[in-house]
């Protein structure tokens, strides 16, 4: 076996974060190689080291069977390994050929190389079938053409290895198609390409052979066509997948909560949410589904009052809100609406705050900060001990900050925050991420307790199988529109899998 | 040692000792004392607002017997010291308006000492237009401003006097680039004589019209060796005089206060004439300058005051 | 705003870590002090005395002092809320603006009792308006601060030279400043104040503005900590997103953050023009803005930190100018050296020794993995 | 008419000759900013300059060996800069001040500790300053109306640093926008990690652009000691520094741009210094303080969005963490 790429026992820390642990790795020349495991895995970490972009702490890297010392991503490049980063690394002020020319510019003057950098654009560009223009301005073209000058910059140098680190997240799928076919191409010219993705179909149909990460380690390498998508889910996630909630029937009442027509579009001008309806009754959880990126984070944030919506109407417990309101967050807030966001260090938490601050952050207005004009820290201290109790945050120090927790014991405490303010309506979003199995199953508990005590609940969650378990009814979000509601009970992987790709309810049904 | 209890103080103001010109002036005088009398003084260089009382009542605190301040910018902190401290003596330099048992000011006429520049800058001039470049804009400097156009009228009545303030503020009295800008402007507009009073900012006057081969007139002390050739003389205000002779009064133990108010004739302003400019100032000129300020001491001239009316109403 | 450096424990941090960058400005200051051929040993005995032993100095030191924590607990407010703020000048002379005006306007018909409060108030809005303006600026129209608060500051100057050279200069004046101002207005002095309580002290420039600065000071406590308000504040500055989600009102919080910021710092007029000029005179504020920036910054923007550091500079300054009269060749511009260094090391380069402390600390105290094992 | 279209000729000469200093700073800080590199601290890299060029001159008596150790101050201040935002990630805003404040202790107490005049340095003699160059020619063009005239006052006659200025901006852009360096440089101030993932470092490439720009602050220092002006003055740098930042930020980053807004300032200034007290129709007596400040009422107001929208390069003041 030709070796193009080997790890040995390959280790770096952020900090207290281990992010990769004794990593032991070997692609094969000419194949493709695909790394899968949940977010922060560690993936990117790993292959930031081998193209020197980071520096391991410890192991080894060889490269064509000769030990290497990559210190910069100049080596790297040298060595003839090219990356596609998991972010765009283009200069979206520069043109295409600037883009590719940076690095490589041959010559002190510019003159001297852009003739033959323009050459090799176009060559690349046709022979694998990547067109783009390259006196094109980088900030006028969309994601799929963005994709492209990455990958010309990853190939210019004549790369032996290609790494393309989770190269499909922005790509519709007639592009995520085209750039498999530009894969294989690729392997079949002999170079080696490691493959990052998330999504295990991408992983069945094109890898040679799979190596799966979780929480720093690698957990297995297999042969992709020895092994199944059940498997590489329980190696990544450490765990049994299906959860089972035990839910009872939900009982419905009035509507909370409703959207009409509702529309937003973006500062670029980019419409992310079309003509969207739905309503959520009291006692119900509306299940969000779809593809990261269709328009979920933009439906939650515009809910929240965290955007305005920009055309149609909102119905929120008995008060309208329209284009023409300002809305913010805190008028939604005092409208009875909590929210538990997607992304807890930017919005839920203020890392650098006391656990017992963030315990009252959006409720410092309120009685929990003590009733008079100075801030009660008894209460405040109080607020926090019996939150923390109830919802079993460890440690439980109110003290502490809340950058000192773990992952799951700071969605712990923005739970605690949220649910205890006895909403009237919920905005739930990925409550589960990053957050180990016991702590999941407390957190579904606690949800459930509260649709059955009368709250209205949205929830969004990339997490079919959560989606499934918790909903009453499922809407599915695709392109920013909304496919399809359905009974959870008429709802399968199928159906819902069909919905998400933007097949229309009825005929999915 | 019987003058072990005798403990001079000065302290300059902005710009300090080596501006080259009004401090610097006060420096020769204090620094011929020091020669002559070997009695250490103690010194002081003023560098912000807040500092001039706190230095005055330092040296009071030192032991300081007599404080000589530098400059009107002086008046008020040497004013609430002087009276704090009635058995110390203190002398202030051009300021009158004040009024303590222990304290004596000098001012002097430089109305008279400009005239008599001011009638040199006229013959000399070739274009008929001559320039003057202020510091601060205050009473004092116009009053420079005004004698000098005097000397000038009487001397050319078809002349054209262009004048500059270089600012409002303290700062004017330092801003070398400023004051070369002013006189380049003032050359650009015609005149080849220009007379400065502006402290360190006279540096860059003399300068811009050494560099552009005009005449420039000095001030306060002798500045004639500044650009030897370009200085054409320089209007002197003894501050040094009047230095010296405070620490010699307050040696001596002969101390008046009082009002001390120095013109041509007392010898407290004139003009100088040196190795560097004796080849600028042809003999009808001294005989004209030395008539002019032969006239202004019998006092057939009374050259006019700015600071008498506001106003340099001829 | 994450550092990624290891961590120290918290006594090392917060006094070990100021020592040493502290150290180590005074190290190259005493470099230079020696390269110039004094001894920097005896030019800090200097210092020393003339700050703390010599009749007055100490009443010198805290009257600087008193500047020092005004500018200090602007600047800081406003890092509470990632605002950096190097308008601290130009606030401080519109607040001798504001305080004049209040003083020439009001001050005359009122008696003292009422009249000292206003001319204070008057300080604290204009300051306050001149903080705001940037503050509106950033919040609403996104233009950086940090610029737009150095142009203030010229904005500032401009305006005093024209209205103390001009409208508000007094007639018969040489120099630009305003005619006394009321004498209803004026803050007495400690010396004054103490001793019908049986203390003598020497009389210094030292004023009631020291007492008002120790009131700044525990008002700018509860405010930060202890009221919605100050929770708004360091919300928006440690996490404007978290902030926004929360419900607060992320551009209404640096406009108000920077109104009182500037207001603090407008303050300073108190100190110096009611409590010691008695009248409004040009660049009053001479630098203090600024070196409230290292005040701030090694005061660790907390009121106990900021009033150590605030006499800290208070000593450098009323010491330095004790230089003046010690040495030849140094003055008192050592001291504008000395900040310099201070805010180069304690700000700049506040974690340049981080690594190597927080080794040093694992080796000698019992190594106890912290997380992980 | 004539008159006053020959005062206008002299105004702009003279603006040539404000505008330099901020020219080199602008430039300066062009270079900085454009690595992502906030500068505040052109005026104090400036101030160092001055002195430096200033002293060395005087102690040397050459002003070749004071442009050059100017340029030495200028990159060693630029070095500090680097050593704190860049090797140790420190807030670059609080570096600039520290520079500033250290540059105006330090050429003080440098000053008097080696010539003991409060801080100046001794005036220069003419030869020992770079004096006004006049052109070949200039007598025998005189002949020709307008154009000898312009040729006289305008082109002819500044000193070698004003030409150096006017060399340093196409230069700048030259570099900027055609060499392999200031694409690059372009670059690390938009998206750092591209220029890192490139192979390219990104700590050097901005150590470079800060050299660059100190050198070219000495020069500018040179010029206020050593060649507009005869001596150092204690603050001579007046804002000097901070107009330049504002140039810069008005010309949005681009060296012609902030090329035509040092003119512009310097324009201001210049009509400032020949208006005074000058009562002019209409508008009667031109207010010097409001002229003054006219760079700095423009720039807020454009920072507000009022005059157009500054794009500041995308990384600026941001540390660079892997
Ligand atoms: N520069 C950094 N500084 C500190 N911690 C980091 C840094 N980069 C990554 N980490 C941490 O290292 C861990 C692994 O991160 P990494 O980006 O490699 O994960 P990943 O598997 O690529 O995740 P994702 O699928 O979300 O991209 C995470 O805990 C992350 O927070
Ligand atoms: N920066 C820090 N300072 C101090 N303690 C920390 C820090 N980061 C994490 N810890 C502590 O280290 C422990 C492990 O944290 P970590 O984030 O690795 O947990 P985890 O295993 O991922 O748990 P979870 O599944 O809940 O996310 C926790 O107890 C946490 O409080
Ligand atoms: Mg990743
Ligand atoms: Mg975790």
């Amino acid at each position: 076996m030709n070796t193009a790429l080997e790890l040995k026992n390959v280790s770096k820390s952020f900090g207290l974060v281990k992010a990769n642990k004794n990593i032991n790795l070997a692609v094969e020349a000419g194949s493709i190689h695909g790394i899968i495991g949940e977010n922060g895995a560690g993936k990117s970490t790993l292959m930031n080291i081998i193209y020197g972009m980071h520096r391991a702490d410890s192991g080894e890297i060889h490269f064509g069977g000769q030990k290497v010392d990559v210190r910069s991503s100049a080596d790297a490049i040298e060595h003839g390994i090219g990356m596609v980063h998991q972010h765009f690394m283009l200069v979206p002020t520069f043109t295409v050929l600037e883009n590719v020319m940076l690095g490589t510019e041959g010559g002190l003057m510019l003159r001297d190389g852009r003739g033959a950098a323009l050459e090799r654009l176009l060559h690349l560009s046709e022979t694998y079938n990547l067109q783009v223009n390259p006196h094109a301005l980088v900030s006028d073209l969309n994601v799929g053409q963005r994709q492209r000058v990455e990958i010309i910059k990853a190939l210019k140098g004549g790369a032996k290895v290609l790494i393309l680190d989770e190269p499909t997240g922005v790509l519709t799928p007639q592009e995520a198609d085209q750039l498999f076919e530009i894969l294989k191409v690729l392997r079949d010219d002999g170079v080696s390409v490691l493959l990052i993705t998330h999504k295990l179909s991408e992983i069945m149909d094109i890898t040679d052979t799979v190596s799966i990460m979780r929480q720093g380690e690698m957990v297995g390498h297999r042969k992709t066509s020895e092994t199944s998508p059940q498997e590489l889910a329980e190696l990544m996630v450490g765990r049994e997948v299906l959860l089972e909630v035990d839910r009872k029937p939900a009982t419905p009442a009035e509507v909370r909560f409703s959207a009409t027509n509702l529309g937003y579009t973006n500062a670029q001008g980019v419409l992310e949410l079309d003509d969207i309806n739905f309503e959520v009754r009291a006692g119900e959880i509306l299940g969000v589904a779809g593809v990261s990126g269709n328009g979920q984070t933009q439906l939650m944030e515009t809910l929240a009052g965290m955007r305005h919506l920009t055309s149609g109407s909102l119905n929120i417990l008995g008060t309208e809100v329209t284009a023409a309101d300002q809305t913010d967050p805190r008028i939604i807030r005092d409208l009875g609406v909590g929210h538990i966001p997607e992304d807890r260090h930017t919005h839920g938490l203020v890392l650098n705050f006391e656990a017992r601050e963030n315990m009252i952050l959006g409720f410092h207005d309120t009685e929990l900060a003590g009733s008079g004009t100075l801030f009660d820290y008894k209460a405040i201290q109080q607020n926090c001990e019996d939150k923390m109790a109830h919802y079993d945050v460890r440690p439980a120090n109110p003290r502490l900050n809340a950058k000192n927790f773990s992952g799951g014991n700071q969605q712990k405490i923005v739970i605690a925050r949220e649910f205890s303010a006895n909403p009237g309506v919920l905005l739930v979003g990925q409550p589960t991420r990053g957050v180990d199995v016991g702590a999941i199953e407390f957190i579904h508990k606690q949800l459930l307790e509260l649709r059955d005590a009368g709250c209205a609940i949205l929830l969004v969650s990339v997490e079919l199988d959560e989606i499934m378990s918790l909903s009453d009814r499922i809407m599915v979000l695709c392109g920013g529109q909304n496919v399809g509601i359905i009974d959870s009970a008429d709802a399968d992987r199928q159906t819902l899998g069909l919905m998400m790709a933007g097949q229309r309810q009825e005929a999915a049904a | 040692e019987s003058h072990s209890d005798f403990k001079p103080a000065v302290i300059y103001d902005m710009g300090g000792k080596f501006d080259k010109s009004f401090n610097e002036g006060v420096y020769a005088g204090i620094k011929k004392f020091q020669d002559e009398t070997g009695v250490e003084v103690m010194e002081f260089e003023v560098t912000n607002e807040a500092q001039r009382q706190q230095a005055m009542e330092k040296m009071v605190q030192r032991g300081a017997t007599i404080v000589l301040g530098v400059g009107f910018a002086q008046a008020d902190a040497i004013s609430a010291v002087a009276e704090a401290n009635p058995d110390v003596n203190f002398s202030i330099i051009d300021v009158s308006w004040l009024d303590h048992p222990n304290l004596r000011q000098y001012a002097f006429k430089e109305q008279e000492g400009s005239y008599l520049v001011g009638v040199a800058a006229a013959m000399a001039s070739e274009t008929g237009t001559v320039g003057f470049v202020g510091g601060m804009d205050i009473p004092l400097i116009r009053a420079f401003a005004c004698g000098y156009e005097q000397g000038v009228m009487a001397t050319k009545d078809d002349a054209k006097v262009l004048q500059n303030m270089t600012g409002t503020t303290p700062a004017a009295w330092n801003d070398p680039t400023k004051g070369s800008e002013l006189t380049q402007a003032q050359i650009d507009r015609g005149a080849d004589v220009v007379f400065q009073a502006a402290g360190g900012t006279g540096v860059g006057v003399i300068q811009a019209a050494a560099d552009a081969g005009k005449m420039a007139i000095g001030v306060d002390s002798n500045q004639n060796y500044m650009a030897p050739g370009n200085v054409l003389t320089s209007m002197l205000k003894r501050v040094d005089v009047a230095a010296y002779e405070t620490m010699k009064d307050a040696m001596s133990g002969d101390f008046e206060t009082g009002v001390r108010l120095l013109g041509v004739a007392e010898g407290g302003v004139g003009w100088a004439l040196d190795e560097y400019n004796a080849d600028l100032i042809t003999p009808e000129m001294k005989s004209a300058i030395d008539q002019a300020a032969a006239r202004i001491t019998s006092g057939e001239i009374e050259v006019h005051d700015y600071r008498s009316d506001n106003s340099c109403k001829m | 705003m994450s550092t990624p450096t290891p961590p120290l424990p918290r006594w090392a941090d917060l006094i070990l870590l100021p020592i040493i960058n502290l150290f180590a400005a005074f190290f190259i200051c005493g470099l230079i002090v020696l390269a110039i051929g004094e001894n920097p040993i005896e030019a800090m005995g200097v210092m020393i005395k003339g700050a703390f032993v010599y009749s007055g100095g100490l009443g010198y030191t805290l009257f600087y002092t008193t500047n020092y924590i005004f500018t200090g607990l602007a600047v800081a407010l406003a890092f509470h809320c990632m605002m950096f703020n190097i308008g601290g000048e130009g606030q401080a002379l519109i607040g001798g603006l504001g305080a004049a005006l209040a003083s020439f306007g009001i001050g005359l018909y009122l008696p003292a009792p009422l009249a000292i409060p206003l001319a204070v108030l008057g300080a604290f809005i204009a300051g306050g308006i001149w903080g705001v303006i940037p503050g509106y600026l950033q919040a609403k129209r996104g233009s950086h601060i940090v610029i737009t608060t150095i142009m203030f500051n010229f904005l500032a100057a401009s305006l005093m030279v024209y209205l103390l050279a001009g409208p508000m200069l007094e007639a018969g004046q040489q120099s630009p400043q305003t005619a006394k101002l009321a004498e209803s207005t004026l803050l007495p002095k400690m010396a004054d104040i103490l001793s019908p309580l049986g203390f003598d002290i020497a009389s210094t420039p030292l004023n009631a503005s020291f007492l008002i600065a120790l009131g700044a000071m525990a008002v700018f406590y509860v405010l930060v900590w202890h009221t919605r308000l100050g929770f708004n504040i360091r919300s928006v500055g440690q996490n404007q997103e978290a902030a926004h989600y929360a419900g607060i009102n992320v551009a209404r919080t640096i406009i108000i953050t920077m109104a009182i910021s500037g207001g603090f710092a407008g303050l300073l007029a108190t100190n110096e023009i009611l409590g010691f000029n008695h009248k409004v005179v040009l660049n009053f504020t001479a630098g203090y803005g600024f070196t409230g920036i290292a005040v701030a910054l090694m005061g660790r923007n907390h009121p106990i930190g900021i009033f150590l550091a605030a006499l800290l500079f208070g000593a450098l300054t009323q010491g330095g100018g004790e230089l003046d009269f010690e040495f030849q060749s140094i003055t008192r511009e050592m001291v504008l050296l000395i900040q310099g260094m201070i805010i180069l090391f304690s700000g700049a380069l506040a974690y340049m020794f981080n690594p190597p402390l927080a080794r040093m600390i694992a080796k000698f105290v019992a190594p106890k993995d912290p997380a992980n094992g | 008419m004539a008159d006053f279209l020959y005062q206008l000729l002299l105004s702009f000469d003279a603006t040539l000759r404000i505008a330099t200093p901020l020219m080199l700073c602008a430039m300066a800080g062009i270079f900085s900013e454009r690595s992502g590199i906030v500068d505040i601290s052109l005026e104090g890299k400036l101030l160092s300059g001055a002195f430096v060029a200033a002293a060395v001159a005087a102690v040397t008596g050459s002003a070749w060996l004071g442009l050059g150790c100017a340029m030495l101050a200028g990159i060693f201040m630029s070095l500090i800069h680097g050593f704190a935002c860049i090797t140790h990630k420190g807030d670059q805003v609080v570096s600039g001040v520290a520079i500033n404040i250290l540059a105006s202790g330090l050429t003080i107490v440098l000053g008097i500790a080696l010539f003991k005049r409060g801080g100046q340095t001794p005036s220069l003699p003419r030869d020992d300053r770079f004096t006004p160059i006049e052109w070949w020619g200039v007598d025998m063009m005189d002949s020709v109306p307008v154009i000898g005239t312009i040729y006289r006052q305008l082109i002819s006659g500044h000193n070698m640093l004003v030409y150096v200025a006017l060399l340093a901006v196409p230069l700048t852009a030259f570099i900027l926008y055609r060499s392999r360096f200031g694409l690059r440089l372009r670059a690390v101030g938009e998206v750092p990690e591209a220029v890192d993932s490139a192979g390219i470092s990104v700590t050097w490439l901005r150590y470079r652009a800060l050299i660059v720009g100190g050198a070219l602050c000495g020069i500018a220092g040179a010029y206020l000691s050593i060649a507009q002006g005869g001596n150092f003055v204690r603050e001579m740098s007046a804002g000097k520094g901070y107009i330049a930042l504002a140039a810069v930020i008005f010309g949005n980053w681009k060296p012609l741009s902030a090329f035509m807004a040092c003119l512009m300032f310097g324009f201001l200034e210049a009509a400032t210094t020949r208006l005074e007290g000058v009562d002019l129709p209409l508008i009667g007596e031109v207010p010097t303080q409001l002229m003054l400040a006219m760079p700095y009422v423009l720039t807020v107001l454009l920072l507000a969005g009022f005059i157009g929208k500054p794009r500041p390069p995308a990384a600026i003041g941001k540390p660079y963490h892997k």
